[in-house]
C-alpha cells in the first residue's frame, strides 16, 4: 500500500492519500476519531512502559550476577576441575561449535539462499563476538578466544565444501548434520580409553548448551516419531491406529513435569539395578516422546488438510503406497504445518528448562543454583530472570523468524 | 508368469515363516521365564554383584545431594559441589576408591529423595535427610547421624515475638516435601495456632517471599535458618526463635539390600568421628606407630577394626582423614567458622562428653560405634 | 502352481501379495511387539517393587494426611484423608484451570483482534505482546510475576479501597457472600436457580416474538427483570421466615497481631502469580489462534455480507465469527488443556496445585501409586476438556462444514 | 451536493453514473478514467480479457473497493466517504459473485433472510415469505432448509441471486456468475438471469457467456487495461466490432 | 488365473473389459452392473448428468476405487486384491483429473519424471529426455523448471497429461479434463487430446465438450444413475439419440 509511486505509463500518479508518509499515517493511525484515540492511548502506554523499563534496566538493576556467572550460563559446569579432571576440556564444546558452523556453511553452499547465509553468519558471528568479552585473560584464555574466532573461517569452509566437493548433495549434508550431532555428543561425553577425550559425566553438562542439546536431539527425533505416529493414527489398520491414539492421548494428557518426575522415580525400576543409569538420557527420552505426541497431531493436521487428489494422482501414476506417502503426502503436509512444527520446536526448547526437576543445571537452574548457593546474590533474582527471559526470547524468536523466512522461501503462500 | 520365480518366492516365505515360528517360540520362552521370575519375586539383575564391586568397577561413588543450601550442599563460585554432605560423600569415595574426587553428585529435590534411594540408582543419599522410622523402613538404611538439627522459626525482630507459641494466625513459609511441613502441622494443631502455610518448591523463592513480608515467619531446620538469614536484605532485622519443635537427626542413607555397603558407610562415618576424637587432623595424619594403640588401630598401623571383612584397605582411615579431614574439620569447613558459622561448642553436635580428644568441643551427641 | 504354493494363496492370490493379508500381518506383528514391550516394562517394574519392598498399593488413601496444604477452596484439616487431600489438589487445579481459561480466552480474543486492528500501533503492540509472552518459558515468566508481586506493599501497608478490597504482596482480598445458615442458603440457591430458568424462558419468548414480528421485544431486559424479581421475592420471604437473610456479605478485615486478612475472599499471592502467568502466557497463543481463525474466513464472506448492506458489527457477529469458531475451537481446546497441565508448575510459586500436593504425598505414601492417581486425574481433566470441545463442535457443526 | 446535482437535467434518468473513475491499488492503476451511465431497466454486459478491470469497476460501484478520483452516483446517491451513503447504496445494489459466497454455516433460508431482518428490520415471517417467493422464482422452493454445501453449484448461485434480490435492490451487479459452474448448471442460472432481465431489473453483468450477452443485453461494454474500449449494441458489437482489441478478443472466445 | 482366462477367445483384443461391475459407497449403489469393452486405439467419450457414476467408473478402472462385484480386466490383468496386479494396472493406465492434481512442491520436470524414475527405474537423464519430448508435444517446452502454481490452468492440465504419458501407458483416462478451465484455455487442452487420439492412444474420456466428442470419439457412452443407458457412434448419438434420458440430457447441454 505504502509503496512509493512508480512511474505510470499514462503519466497519472496515484493520489497522495494512497501513498507516501501522509498516506501511511492516515491509513494506519488516524483514519477516524476512534483510531486516533486508540493511537494516542497506546502511544502513552508504550512510552510509560519503556520509561520505567529502561530506567530499571540501566539505573536500578545490578547485573553483577550475570557477569559473575558468565560462561557458566553457556556451558554449565562442564569445564570445572571436577568434571574434567586434570584437563582443559573447554576445547570440546568449542570444536563442536565450529563443526556446527561448518555445517551451516555447507547448508548455505548447498541451498545458496539468503536465509541459510544469514543463519550461518549469525551463529558464527555471535560465537566469534564472545571472543571479545571484556574478561581478563585469566578468566577467558587466549586459546578459548581463538577457538571462538575460528567459527568465522568455518562458515566459508563449509560453503566451499558443499560447493566444490562431492559432499555437496542434500543427502550427504543431512548425513553430515546427523554425524555432527553424534560427534558433538561423543565430544562432550568423551570416550573412555582415549586420553584426550576423558569422559565427562552428564551431571556436569548444563547451561544453555544443555538446553540446546536436548532441544536439537528432541526435535530431530520427535519429527520422525511424530510422523510415524501420525501415519499410524491415520492408518486404516485398527490395531495400529488404536496403539497410536493411545500413545498420543496419554502423552498429551499429562503434564510434562509429572512425566519427568516419573522418568526419575518409576522408570529406573524397570531396568536392572546395575545397568548404567543415566537420568539425563531418561529425561531426554521423555521430552522427546512428549514432543512427538504433539508433533504427531501437527503432522496429522497437515495430512488432513491435504487434497485427496494428490495421493490419488500419485497412486494413479503407479507409485506404491509408501512412496506416495514419502514423496507426495508428507512433503506437502509438513510444508502446510511448518508454523505449527516450529511452534512445537519452540515449545520443546522452552520445556527443556523443566529439567531442573531432575537436578540438571540448565541455563535457568544454573542461575538459580548460583544465587541459592551464594546467598549474597539472592536479591539479584530479578535481574537473573529478566536476563533468562531475554536469552530464551532471542533463541525462540530467532527460530520463528527463521521459520518465517524458510516458509517464504519454500513458497508456502505461492500455491 | 514365471513359475520358478514364484517357487523361490514361496520357499523364501516358508523360511520366513519358519524363522518367525522360532522367534515366537523364543519369545514365549522368554515371557514364561519372566513370569516365573515375577512369581519368585526376583529380577534379572546381577544379584551376585555387590555394590562395593559395582562402585569399584564404575570408579565413582554416586551420591544424591543438593545444590541450594550453603554449608550442606551448594555449588561454589568455581562450579564445584561443596558442603558438609558433599564431604561425607568424598570420605566414602576415598574409603572405597582411594580418591576423594571420585564422586558424582546427583542433584535432586526434596520430593525425589525417597524414590531415588529406593531405585538403588545412587550409592548414598546425603541430602539433609531427617532420619525417621518410616523412611528407614521405606527408603533405605540410615547409617549414622552426622548432624543433630531441630526445626525452628525465624521472624521479624520488630514483630515483638519471642516465642513460637505467639505465632497464632500467622502465615508461615516452608519448603515442599520435607518433614518440616509435617512438623509445622503438628505444632500448629497441638497448640491451636491455626497457622497458614505457604509451601515453596525452592529456597530462592521462599527466602525472597519471607524477605518481602509475604509471610510472617519462616520455618526450617535451625541451622539452615541461620545460614539463610545472611541472605536477607537486612539480617539484623530478623531473629530466630528459641523454640525447637522437632528432632532432626540428619545422616546418610544407603539403599536397602546390601549389608556390606551399609556397614562400609557406617564405618567411614565412624572413622571421621573417631578421627576427631583421637585428635588426628588432616594435615597431620601419622603414618608410623604412635603411642596410642587406638590411633594405631584406626590408622591400620597395628591391629584391625574389620577392614578386611568390609573389603576396605588396611589404611583406609589414613586415606580418608588425609583426604577430607576429621569430623571437626569437615564441620568447621562447612558449618563452622569458615562456613556458615554455626556455633558447635556446647551444642548437640559436639563430640560426646568424655571423648578422648584434648581441645575439641565436647558434651554433645556425636558418637559412633567404636572401631575395633 | 504346485499344491504347496496353492496352500499359501487366499482368494487365488499368494498371501504375501494379498492386500488384506498384508494388512493383517502388519497389525498382528505390531500389536505383539508393543504388547511384549509393555509387558516387559511393567513386569520388571512390578518385580523391582516387590523385590525391594518398595511400598505400593492404595491402602494409604484412607489414612490421615497430616500435612499442611497452603491453599484450599474446600475445607481442609490435617486430619483429613489422603483421598480427600487429593480431592483438594484436584479442586485447586480445576479452579486455576477454569479461571485461567476464562481470563486467557478473554485476553486472547482481545489481543488477537487487536493484532488485526487497522491501527498500526495497536496491532504492533499486540504483536510485541504475543512475541514476548509465547517465546519465554512459563517457569521464567512465573518467577518474573512472583518478583513483581513481591514488590507490592506488605500486608500492613496494603492498598485498600473502601475498606473492602485489600491488595498486598500476600494477595488480594474482597467481600464475598457467605451463608448465614446452610439450610436457608441452599433453599435460596434453589429458588435462584428457578429464577434463572424463568428468566431464560422469558428471554426465549421475547426473542421469538422479536423474530416473528420484527418489533423489538427487549428480551434481555425482560429476562433480567424476571429473574431479579423472583430472586428478590424469595430473599425477602426467606429473610422474614427464617429471621435472617440467606447470605451475608463477609467483609475482609485485617486481624490479629500479624494483620492477616480474615473474612471475604482472598486470592493468595501464589494463586495470583500462577493465574497471571498462565493467563498472560496462554493468551499469547490464543491470540494467534483467534487471528488465524478470523483470517481463515474467506474475504468473499465479508464482502458478500457488506454487499448485502450488513454493518461491520453484524458481519462480525453473524458471518465471520460463527465460521471462525470452527477453525478456532480445536486448537483453543488444546490450549485449555495446556493451561491445565501447565498449572502443575504452581509449586514453584507456592500454589498447592494437584502435582504439588501429590509430590508432597510421595514423602509419606507410595510414589508408584501416587503417580498412577495423578496421571489418571490429569487424563480425566484432559478428557473433560476434549468432551466440552467436542460437544461445542457438534453444537456449531453444519452440513459441509 | 451530489443529490442536488442529480435532481437537475436529464441525469435523473440514469441510475448509475460513472464519471472519470480512477482506481489505484497502491501504485497500480486499475481503472484509468472510466465513464459510463446506465439507465433504469437497462441490461449491460461487460466483457474483456482477464485483468482488464471488469471486476474492479463493478466492485467500486457498490464500494467494495474505494475509487480515488471521479464520481460514481447510484440512484442519485453519490459514493463518497460518508458511511451513510455507502450503506444506502449497498441497500439499493445487489451483488452476485463468481464464487457464490453463500454463508456456509446458515441454511438457504437463513442466508436469504439475514440481511432483510438485520438491515431492513423486517420481521422474520415477512422475510421468510419473501424468501420463499424468491426461491420459487429461482426454481428451488424445496431447498430452503438445506445448507449451501448440500446444493449443486447451479443451485447455490441461484440462492445467491435470491439472497441479493431479497433486499429488493434497484440494481443488480453480477461478476462472472456462471464461470464456476458445470455446463448443465450454467443454463439454469442464465435462465434465472434472463427472467430477471425481463422483469425490468437494471443489471450490470460481467460474463463470458456470449449467447446471453447477444440475447439479453441492451448494451455491451468492452474493457481493456482499465479503460472502456468499446461500448455498443450487442448485435453490432459481435458482428462488427470497431475496435481492434475487441476484434482480437472476440476471435479468441467465439 | 485371470491371465489364463484372458488368453483365450477374442477377449485378447479388448484392452479394457468391464463385466457387470457394481460399486457401492456405503449403502449407496453408485455403479449398478456396468458392462462394456474398449478396444486398443479406441477413443470413448462418457457423458451423463452429474452424479451418474462417470467418475466412479473410470476410477474403478485403475483401482482408485475398489469395485465390489464383477470383473475389470485391463490389458489382460484382472483387478483384485493382488497388489502386484494393482500396481501393474496403474502402470499401464494413465489418468488426468479435473483439478490437475499436479504436485505443487515439485517443478514441472520433477512432476513428470517422478513416476518413471521411481516406478520404472529409469535413469534421471533418460526420464528428463522423455519429459522434454512430452513437454514439446503438449506445447510448453520452456516451462520445465517452473512450479505448477506459476502456470495457467491450461498449462497445468497439459503438464498433467504429459505426466501421465511419461509412464507410457496403454490406456489414458480423462475425468473432465477441461471443466476447471477458462474458456480461452479449454481449446489448448482439447488440441493436445486430439493430437493424442490421432496417435492411436486408447482413451476413455469424461467430458462435456460436445465438439470434441463429435469430432474425436469413436464411441459415446451415456450414463445415468449408475447404468449405461446408451452406447453409440457419436454422429448417431448426437443427431438421433434413441434413449429418452439421453434426448433430455442433450437438449439441456446443446
Ligand atoms: N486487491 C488488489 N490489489 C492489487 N491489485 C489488484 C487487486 N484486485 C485486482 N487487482 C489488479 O487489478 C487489475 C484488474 O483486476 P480485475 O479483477 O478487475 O480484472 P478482471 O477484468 O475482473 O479480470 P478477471 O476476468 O480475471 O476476473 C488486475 O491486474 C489485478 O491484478
Ligand atoms: N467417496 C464417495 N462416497 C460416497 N458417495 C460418493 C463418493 N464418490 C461419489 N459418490 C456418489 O456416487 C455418485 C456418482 O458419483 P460420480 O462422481 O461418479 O458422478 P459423476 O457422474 O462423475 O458426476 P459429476 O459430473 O458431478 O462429476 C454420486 O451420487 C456421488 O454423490
Ligand atoms: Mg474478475
Ligand atoms: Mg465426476
Amino acid at each position: 500500500m505504502a509503496s512509493p509511486p512508480v512511474s505510470q505509463p499514462e503519466g497519472m500518479l496515484p493520489p497522495r492519500s494512497e501513498v507516501g508518509v501522509t498516506g501511511w499515517l492516515h491509513a494506519n493511525l488516524f483514519s477516524n476519531w476512534f483510531n486516533s484515540v486508540l493511537t494516542l492511548v497506546s502511544a502513552a502506554l508504550l512510552v510509560t512502559g519503556l520509561w520505567f523499563g529502561l530506567k530499571w534496566i540501566f539505573l536500578a538493576a545490578d547485573w553483577t550476577v550475570i557477569s559473575e556467572l558468565g560462561g557458566r550460563f553457556l556451558l554449565g559446569r562442564y569445564n570445572t576441575e571436577a568434571a574434567c579432571e586434570g584437563q582443559n576440556c573447554f576445547w570440546r564444546p568449542q570444536a563442536a561449535l565450529i563443526m556446527v558452523s561448518v555445517l551451516l556453511g555447507a547448508a548455505w553452499g548447498l541451498r545458496g539462499n539468503r536465509v541459510a547465509r544469514a543463519v550461518a553468519w549469525l551463529v558464527a558471528g555471535v560465537s566469534a563476538a564472545f571472543a571479545f568479552l571484556p574478561y581478563n585473560l585469566a578468566t577467558m584464555g587466549l586459546d578459548v578466544r581463538i577457538l571462538l574466532l575460528l567459527n568465522l573461517p568455518a562458515v566459508p569452509l563449509g560453503w566451499a565444501l558443499a560447493k566444490y566437493t562431492p559432499l555437496g548433495t542434500g543427502t550427504r549434508v543431512t548425513i553430515l548434520g546427523v554425524a555432527i550431532f553424534f560427534i558433538t555428543l561423543i565430544l562432550l561425553r568423551g570416550l573412555p580409553g582415549l586420553p584426550f577425550l576423558q569422559p565427562v559425566s552428564v551431571v556436569y553438562w548444563g547451561g544453555l548448551s544443555l538446553n540446546l542439546i536436548l532441544a536439537v536431539g528432541g526435535i530431530t527425533l520427535s519429527l520422525p516419531i511424530g510422523i510415524a505416529l501420525a501415519l499410524g493414527r491415520r492408518s486404516n489398520l485398527p490395531v495400529v491406529k488404536v496403539l497410536c491414539v493411545f500413545f498420543i492421548e496419554v502423552f498429551r494428557g499429562v503434564p510434562l513435569i509429572t512425566l519427568l518426575f516419573m522418568s526419575q522415580t518409576l522408570v529406573p525400576l524397570a531396568f536392572p539395578e546395575d545397568m548404567p543409569q543415566n537420568s539425563l538420557f531418561r529425561a531426554a527420552v521423555v521430552i522427546t516422546l512428549f514432543s512427538s505426541a504433539y508433533m504427531a497431531e501437527n503432522i496429522r493436521g497437515g495430512l488432513q488438510a491435504l487434497h485427496p487428489g494428490q495421493a490419488e494422482a500419485a497412486r494413479a501414476l503407479g507409485l506404491p503406497g509408501w512412496q506416495t506417502t514419502m514423496l507426495i503426502s508428507l512433503p506437502q503436509a509438513i510444508r502446510n504445518v511448518i508454523p505449527a512444527i516450529v511452534g512445537q520446536f519452540i515449545g520443546l526448547f522452552k520445556d527443556t528448562s523443566l529439567v531442573y526437576i531432575i537436578g540438571m543445571l540448565d541455563v535457568v537452574a544454573i542461575g538459580r543454583s548460583f544465587i541459592q548457593s551464594n546467598p549474597e546474590y539472592l536479591p539479584s533474582a530479578r535481574e537473573l530472570f529478566v536476563f533468562l527471559a531475554a536469552v530464551f526470547w532471542i533463541f525462540t524468536y530467532g527460530m520463528s523468524y527463521i521459520s518465517g523466512k524458510v516458509e517464504d522461501y519454500m513458497g508456502v503462500g505461492r500455491r | 508368469s514365471d513359475t520358478s520365480a514364484l517357487e523361490t518366492e514361496n520357499a523364501n516365505l516358508k523360511a520366513e515363516n519358519e524363522a518367525m515360528k522360532a522367534e515366537n517360540e523364543a519369545m514365549k520362552a522368554q515371557i514364561e521365564e519372566g513370569m516365573a521370575m515375577l512369581a519368585a519375586g526376583t529380577l534379572p539383575m546381577g544379584d551376585g554383584e555387590s555394590r562395593l564391586n559395582t562402585v569399584r568397577e564404575r570408579g565413582k561413588v554416586i551420591c544424591a545431594s543438593r545444590d541450594d543450601v550453603p554449608g550442606y550442599g551448594g555449588i561454589d563460585a568455581a562450579g564445584n559441589n561443596v558442603g558438609f554432605d558433599i564431604d561425607l560423600c568424598r570420605a566414602l569415595a576415598t574409603a572405597v576408591l582411594g580418591d576423594p574426587s571420585a564422586i558424582e553428585i546427583r542433584l535432586i529435590n526434596a520430593a525425589e529423595r525417597g524414590p531415588t534411594i529406593q531405585s538403588g540408582e545412587v550409592d548414598m543419599l546425603v541430602r539433609t535427610v531427617t532420619w525417621t522410622s518410616s523412611r528407614d523402613a521405606g527408603w533405605g538404611n540410615y547409617a549414622q547421624t552426622m548432624f543433630y538439627d531441630g526445626q525452628g522459626f525465624m521472624v521479624r525482630a520488630d514483630s515483638g515475638i519471642t516465642d513460637a507459641l505467639e505465632l497464632e494466625g500467622a502465615t508461615v513459609c516452608v519448603t515442599l516435601g520435607t518433614t518440616t511441613e509435617l512438623n509445622l502441622q503438628d505444632f500448629s494443631d497441638q497448640n491451636g495456632l491455626g497457622i497458614t502455610v505457604s509451601t515453596f518448591e525452592d529456597t530462592d523463592a521462599v527466602v525472597a517471599a519471607y524477605d518481602a513480608g509475604q509471610c510472617d515467619s519462616f520455618t526450617n531446620d535451625n541451622s539452615q535458618l541461620a545460614a539463610l538469614r545472611t541472605a536477607l536484605s537486612n539480617p539484623a532485622d530478623h531473629v530466630i526463635l528459641p523454640n525447637t519443635i522437632s528432632e532432626e537427626p540428619l545422616g546418610p542413607v544407603v539403599p536397602h539390600g546390601d549389608d556390606q555397603w551399609f556397614d562400609i558407610v557406617k564405618t567411614v562415618m565412624a572413622i571421621l568421628i573417631y578421627g576427631e576424637a583421637y585428635g588426628i587432623s588432616q594435615s597431620d595424619v601419622p603414618s608410623a606407630a604412635t603411642d596410642n594403640t587406638k590411633v594405631d588401630r584406626l590408622l591400620g598401623i597395628s591391629g584391625a577394626f574389620g577392614q578386611e571383612e568390609l573389603g576396605l584397605s588396611e589404611t583406609v582411615a589414613q586415606d580418608v582423614l588425609k583426604a577430607v579431614g576429621n569430623y571437626g574439620e569437615i564441620y568447621d569447613r562447612n558449618l563452622g567458622p569458615s562456613g556458615i558459622n554455626l556455633p558447635r561448642e556446647g551444642g548437640r553436635n559436639a563430640l560426646w562428653a568424655n571423648a578422648p580428644c584434648t581441645d575439641c568441643p565436647k558434651g554433645g551427641q556425636i558418637y559412633a560405634a567404636p572401631l575395633r | 502352481m504346485d499344491s504347496a504354493s496353492r496352500l499359501l494363496t487366499y482368494q487365488g492370490i499368494p498371501v504375501w501379495r494379498h492386500v488384506q493379508i498384508i494388512q493383517w500381518a502388519v497389525q498382528i506383528v505390531s500389536g505383539i511387539l508393543v504388547v511384549a514391550l509393555v509387558v516387559w516394562f511393567f513386569s520388571n517394574m512390578v518385580g523391582a517393587i516387590q523385590d525391594r519392598d518398595i511400598p505400593s498399593g492404595f491402602s494409604f488413601l484412607s489414612r490421615e494426611y497430616q500435612t499442611p496444604i497452603g491453599e484450599h477452596f474446600i475445607p481442609y484439616e490435617s486430619s483429613d484423608t489422603f483421598l480427600y487431600a487429593l480431592l483438594v489438589g484436584i479442586t485447586n487445579t480445576a479452579i486455576v484451570a477454569v479461571a485461567g481459561v476464562f481470563l486467557a480466552t478473554a485476553l486472547g480474543i482481545f489481543i488477537g483482534v487487536s493484532r488485526l486492528s487497522s491501527n498500526w500501533i495497536v496491532s504492533k503492540l499486540a504483536m510485541v505482546y504475543i512475541e514476548f509472552f509465547r517465546n519465554v518459558p512459563l517457569l521464567v515468566q512465573l518467577f518474573f510475576w512472583f518478583y513483581i508481586v513481591l514488590e507490592l506493599p506488605a500486608i500492613r501497608e496494603s492498598f485498600v479501597v473502601a475498606d473492602a478490597f485489600y491488595l498486598s504482596n500476600r494477595g488480594f482480598s474482597m467481600p464475598w457472600p457467605k451463608a448465614t445458615e446452610y439450610s436457608v442458603a441452599v433453599i435460596w440457591l434453589g429458588l435462584a436457580a428457578v429464577a434463572i430458568v424463568a428468566g431464560w424462558l422469558v428471554y426465549r419468548r421475547q426473542a421469538r416474538m422479536e423474530e416473528q414480528t420484527g418489533r423489538s421485544g427487549y428480551p434481555l431486559i425482560y429476562s433480567f427483570a424476571t429473574a431479579l424479581v423472583i430472586g428478590a421475592i424469595a430473599w425477602l420471604i426467606l429473610s422474614f421466615a427464617g429471621g435472617s437473610s440467606p447470605f451475608y456479605i463477609s467483609m475482609p478485615e485485617p486481624q490479629g497481631r500479624f494483620g492477616n486478612i480474615v473474612g471475604g475472599f482472598t486470592a493468595r499471592a501464589g494463586l495470583l502469580v500462577l493465574l497471571t502467568g498462565l493467563v498472560m502466557y496462554t493468551a499469547s497463543f490464543i491470540a494467534e489462534i483467534v487471528r488465524a481463525g478470523i483470517q481463515s474466513v474467506g474475504r468473499g464472506q465479508t464482502e458478500a455480507a457488506r454487499a448485502l448492506g450488513l454493518s461491520p458489527m453484524s458481519t462480525l457477529r453473524s458471518v465471520t465469527f460463527p465460521q471462525a469458531m470452527r477453525v478456532i475451537i480445536p486448537p483453543l481446546i488444546s490450549q485449555f488443556l495446556n493451561l491445565t497441565k501447565n498449572s502443575s508448575l504452581g509449586g514453584a510459586v507456592a500454589y498447592s496445585d494437584l502435582t504439588n500436593i501429590a509430590v508432597t504425598m510421595t514423602q509419606t505414601a507410595p510414589a508408584v501409586s501416587i503417580f498412577m492417581l495423578i496421571m489418571a486425574s490429569y487424563l480425566a481433566m484432559s478428557l473433560t476438556w476434549s468432551l466440552i470441545g467436542n460437544l461445542y463442535n457438534r453444537h456449531i457443526r453444519f452440513v459441509g462444514g | 451536493m451530489a443529490v442536488e446535482e442529480t435532481t437537475t437535467g436529464q441525469e435523473i434518468e440514469d441510475i448509475i453514473i460513472c464519471r472519470d473513475v480512477h482506481k489505484w491499488y497502491g501504485s497500480f492503476h486499475a481503472l484509468k478514467g472510466v465513464s459510463t451511465t446506465v439507465k433504469p431497466g437497462e441490461v449491460v454486459v461487460i466483457l474483456g480479457p482477464s485483468g482488464s478491470g471488469k471486476s474492479t469497476l463493478i466492485r467500486t460501484i457498490n464500494h467494495l473497493e474505494q475509487h480515488q478520483r471521479g464520481d460514481i452516483i447510484v440512484d442519485g446517491i453519490e459514493l463518497s466517504g460518508d458511511i451513510r451513503n455507502i450503506d444506502a447504496i449497498r441497500r439499493e445494489v445487489g451483488m452476485v459473485f463468481q464464487s457464490f459466497n453463500l454463508f456456509p454455516h446458515l441454511t438457504v433460508m437463513q442466508n436469504i433472510t439475514l440481511a432483510p431482518t438485520k438491515v431492513r428490520h423486517w420481521s422474520k415471517s415477512q422475510a421468510e415469505e419473501v424468501a420463499n417467493e424468491l426461491l420459487t422464482r429461482v426454481g428451488i422452493p424445496e431447498q430452503a432448509s438445506k445448507f449451501p454445501a448440500e446444493l449443486s453449484g447451479g443451485q447455490q448461485q441461484r440462492v445467491a441471486i435470491a439472497r441479493a434480490l431479497a433486499m429488493q435492490p434497484k440494481v443488480m451487479l453480477f461478476d462472472e456468475p456462471t464461470s464456476a459452474l458445470d455446463p448443465e448448471m450454467i443454463k439454469e442460472v442464465l435462465d434465472v438471469m434472463r427472467e430477471l432481465a425481463s422483469t425490468g431489473m437494471t443489471m450490470l453483468t460481467v460474463t463470458h457467456e456470449i449467447g446471453f450477452a447477444r440475447e439479453v443485453a441492451d448494451r455491451v461494454i468492452m474493457m481493456d487495461e482499465g479503460n472502456i474500449v468499446e461500448e455498443a449494441e450487442p448485435n453490432e458489437f459481435f458482428t462488427n466490432p470497431r475496435n481492434e482489441r475487441a476484434q482480437m478478443f472476440l476471435s479468441q472466445i467465439l
